[in-house]
């Protein structure tokens, strides 16, 4: 067997396939498909303070090779994640990553303090979440606004940051920079672009919420466009998501530049995508006698 | 005791070979897949999510309900209207064909003991879960009389098929059955009887809610099977809620339903 | 026949379906597929004022729903234009609207006084091309760079002056918002989205150019979205655009805000489909019973 | 007087009726579809963009070049490989699907006179454009031989087409025919016999760079067809273009090409 371990802002992984937020439940649901511990990581869907209920429906609205999603944040707060979640998603044995979405930093922070010493292995900080309203998308779009967020949580854990970025910005790479010098360990890349859809019949925005994230294959050129650009700027490593659906779309995020893919929407398509995705990778450099596949990362620029 | 939900029936993935393609009227269409193992597991209500086209556009897949299961042939059926990408491509399907279905998923309709009265109120497409349904009530003998309603005629769908486990009675919006009306016009007529133990209803959400509000009034038990866009179709993306009556958080169409109690969910966003 | 006329920036079409800029050449290449005189408006690929070679190829790679390119401005200059392209495209009878790209602000001044007085309709002001690297991005991407170029070039012609922005920025709301303040007469939204992708065979960027812009189905809930935002805020007509291939999306675009629509990347999958764009919008007024189509305009946010 | 392209064969759009899809090996196909006004317009070289896939993905038509012609039936010919999601897609059309087939594109082979002597040259799927192009000289009473390498066997396409129209010479790279070695060896083998008057040439860029450059060595004039991601297809969009050799600019593949003279294309981007 391929060696295909990584690690990834101090957490150790059997191999660089995570699930992307919010896509993959609690592992859970997943669980009686395929063997979830064979995954690199888990990563939670969003956790806020308090429970949170999301928006209203409809959430979901099929675009050209893609969705858009308002689901907005729902979630049973971090302290019912901590106490009736956490443990089942424990279980599997690989490490879980929380993701969470505060609506200040002293939110952000408190999650953070509560959620250190749990077990979970690290956190992601969703800085960039279009769904919802109240000041998260700002945060997200100002280096100065996201380094504060980014420093004071840093400071308040033991756990590793990891930041999660929008792609809706002019200037990701100044975002990047921003909060890597904020203490930032890892960055994950991207989350979903602002979208919309009209329904033609009742003359209406489709979604409960009007606006939503993009996401899945249709957006997979702008996902690696922003790997490509910030992993060449940035010393810590990029977690690729946005649109990996195939084993050679995750081999294109580790090319320009990913030390670990994130797979999202894919699940809605074909739920054992992470599966097939970690086989084609072990396939893939048993093939092409590739020793170490950490080579493979950044290689689209590294080697010219 | 409570029945309708086998134990262990955990969703997976089937590669299901179709076996026939059938038009019925009005972009209806009757699709017989060979997945032996889905007809073993799949109790009525509960719906799968197939895979529809090629690459990635289509990109989700489309939640259709089980309409009739024979598990002795292995077979599986959906009755489905061909509206949009999704349900156009696999409309275009023929034998030999291979679709990828995922199920079971959801929760079914409920019912309990044997020998009661039901009554199955169908309007449109909202035929296709109440056969599997209408089968396994009567063969726990239960008397069933079954409502079905549509627009014209060819609206009314599989009416032979409904006819081996119970009473029928239709109603068309144009006339084109004997009875004009809609079908909560029937329903409403048939209450009239009395003695029913449960109403079974799937249909649009205008004529679902009607039958919440008359559940409520009457005190006769009603479920519904509801319909939202889905995504995951496992509970895991949130993406399919309906507002629950009972909190003031949601309920996943995909895991707490798609058949709720009556009394469970707002239909109203 | 149902009346499908509009006026955008004082321009009078017979009906608001476009050609969008770079994808339908001098016209010529379509016209004896169709009735060119048919369109709404002819859009011109993008005019420097000196001849341009444009990118290295390859150009196009396709994307999951949408393409990306790199064509990068490949024009023979506004000279040539003027006397070898504009003629012929003047000949089918509609309008003809310029799309001018310059590096500088002086350049988009002198492209504009050269175009003033040969016939054309209007001048769309690229000042958002993902493809050229000298600067054309960062004007477009900040307001108060993009308003004093419309603001020079509002002031040297007395042609009308429509500003083509990026959806590749924060806020686009504010950029439409500073552009209006200078004098643009109407907005065409969107520009391409810049994306990349990675031959895994070569392990390289696919495009010549590196980076591309994203266009087709894809992009379009972007592209709802910057018309749904913009079009509630300015009050200057939309001119949308963004992946419409059908009759369906062009009504999308139009209820969302568009008081025209612009038809691009459908092209490459269907010769045809402005053409089918146009019949559907006559069609849809006729069943729906609707006497100017013009009360669909920003409906969506209009009749809550 | 030049021939090769009849006059007012403008590009348009063929509802093709699929007649016949013949697997041959290593992945590639042959199919047959109903044009008749294609075939009739159409010359050698010259190309149609397919339109393959349901709903937008794949979004581009993938450009085919005509590889064989029967005017009287009404019927064109693509001889392809099957390697990504669009000719997949296309590969399991059958007999009364349609396809959209945009066409006749792109300016085709030169040839004037008759009764000269032409050296066809096909690496690979390179064969495609080169059996339309030996009938025609065919007709014209050229004398050909045809050079076909391919990397098996299996990989020389079509060889009893070709033989009816010239003298067909085979090369593998991996010996399973007679001869062993390039396309290139065996090329520059038929050149020492002298007496040529043009070479065809169409291929993997490796190979029609090295036939530049033994055009221009020898004098001895060639054409190549050259491929290019496209968009448009009818030079609109300015996406599949090629650097010119004479001056800084670029050519449009799918307008002045895909078959250019060997001097007037740079291969090298
Ligand atoms: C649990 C469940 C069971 C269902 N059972 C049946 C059935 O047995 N027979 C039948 O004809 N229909 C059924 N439906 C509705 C069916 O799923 C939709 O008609 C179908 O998904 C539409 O897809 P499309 O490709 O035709 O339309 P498109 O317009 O292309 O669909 C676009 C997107 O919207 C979703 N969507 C559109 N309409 C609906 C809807 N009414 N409910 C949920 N999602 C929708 C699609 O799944 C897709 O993601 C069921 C829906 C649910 C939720
Ligand atoms: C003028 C011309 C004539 C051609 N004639 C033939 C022929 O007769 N037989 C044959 O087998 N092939 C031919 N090709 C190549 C053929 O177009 C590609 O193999 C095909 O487009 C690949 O599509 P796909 O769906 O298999 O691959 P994908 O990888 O899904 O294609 C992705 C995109 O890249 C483009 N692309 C990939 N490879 C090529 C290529 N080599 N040239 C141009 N575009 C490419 C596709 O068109 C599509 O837009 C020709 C190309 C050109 C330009
Ligand atoms: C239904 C859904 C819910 C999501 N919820 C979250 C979330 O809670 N937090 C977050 O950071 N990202 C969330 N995302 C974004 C994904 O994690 C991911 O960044 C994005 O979808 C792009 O990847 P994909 O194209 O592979 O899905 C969500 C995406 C989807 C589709
Ligand atoms: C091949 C190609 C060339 C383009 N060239 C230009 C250009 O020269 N100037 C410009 O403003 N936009 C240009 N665009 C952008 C389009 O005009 C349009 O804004 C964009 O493609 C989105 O629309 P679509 O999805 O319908 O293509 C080009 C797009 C394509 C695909
Ligand atoms: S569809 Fe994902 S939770 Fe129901
Ligand atoms: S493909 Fe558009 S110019 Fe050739």
């Amino acid at each position: 067997m391929v060696d295909l371990t990584v690690e990834v802002a101090g957490i150790k992984m059997q191999n660089p396939v995570m699930v992307a937020s919010g896509t993959f439940g609690c592992g859970e649901e997943y669980s009686s498909l395929f063997d979830v511990g064979s995954l690199g990581a888990l990563v939670t869907k969003g956790i806020t303070l308090k429970p949170w209920q999301g928006n209203k429906p409809p959430r979901i609205c099929e675009t050209p090779a893609g969705l858009l999603n308002a689901v907005g944040l729902q979630n049973p707060g971090v302290d019912a994640f901590v106490h009736e979640i956490l443990p089942g998603m424990k279980g599997y044995g690989v490490p879980v990553i929380a993701n969470i979405a505060g609506f200040t930093k002293e939110e952000f922070v408190e999650i953070a303090k509560r959620l250190t010493g749990t077990g979970v292995a690290g956190l992601e900080l969703n800085i960039s979440c279009p769904n919802v309203k109240a000041g998260g998308m700002a945060l997200g779009t100002v280096p100065e606004l996201a380094a504060e967020v980014v420093e004071a949580v840093v400071e308040s854990t033991s756990l590793p940051v990891i930041v999660k970025l929008t792609p809706n910005v002019t200037d990701i790479v100044a975002l990047a920079q921003a909060v890597t010098d904020a203490g930032a360990r890892a960055l994950s890349l991207i989350n979903t672009l602002l979208g919309m859809a009209i329904d033609i019949k009742s003359r209406r925005p489709v979604l409960g919420n009007v606006m939503g994230g993009l996401s899945g294959p249709a957006i997979r050129p702008v996902a690696v466009r922003a790997v490509w650009q910030v992993s060449q700027t940035v010393d810590i490593p990029v977690i690729g998501m946005g649109g990996i659906c195939r084993g050679e779309d995750a081999l294109e995020f580790i090319l320009a530049g990913a030390t670990a893919v994130a797979i999202g929407s894919a699940h809605f398509h074909d739920p054992w995508a992470a599966m097939k995705i970690i086989s084609f990778l072990g396939r893939y450099c048993e093939e092409n006698e590739i020793n170490d596949w950490r080579e493979l990362i950044g290689a689209a620029w590294k080697n010219k | 005791m409570e029945t309708g939900r086998k134990t262990g029936a955990h969703p997976s993935e089937h590669a299901a070979g179709v076996l026939e393609q059938i038009a019925l009227a009005s972009d209806c269409f009757l699709l017989t897949v060979a997945a032996p193992n889905l007809a073993r597991a799949v109790s009525p209500g509960q719906f799968a999510l197939l895979g529809c086209g090629t690459v990635f556009d289509p990109f989700l897949r489309r939640p259709l309900s089980i309409h009739q299961v024979d598990v002795e042939r292995g077979e599986v059926s959906f009755l489905y209207r061909a509206k949009g990408a999704g349900t156009q491509w696999l409309s275009q399907r023929r034998r030999g064909d291979v679709i990828p279905v995922l199920g079971p998923l959801g929760r079914g309709f409920r019912h309990s003991g044997s020998g009661k009265k039901g009554l199955l109120v169908g309007a449109g497409l909202g035929a296709a879960p109440l056969l599997f349904l209408a089968q396994e009530l009567a063969g726990r003998k239960w008397s069933l009389v079954i409502l079905l309603g549509g627009r014209t005629k060819a609206g009314i769908l599989r009416p032979d098929a409904f006819e081996r486990f119970g009473t029928l009675k239709t109603i068309t919006e144009d006339g084109s059955t004997p009875k004009k009306g809609t079908i909560i016009d029937l329903l409403q007529e048939e209450l009239k009887k009395g003695g029913w133990d449960t109403i079974y209803a799937c249909g649009p959400r205008a004529v679902l809610k009607v039958i919440q509000g008359i559940s409520c009034r009457t005190g006769i038990p009603a479920q519904i099977s509801v319909e939202e866009r889905m995504a995951c179709g496992l509970g895991a993306c949130l993406g399919c809620v309906c507002r629950s009556a009972h909190s003031s958080g949601y309920l996943r169409v995909c895991k707490e339903g798609p058949v709720f109690d009556a009394g469970e969910v707002l239909l109203d966003g």
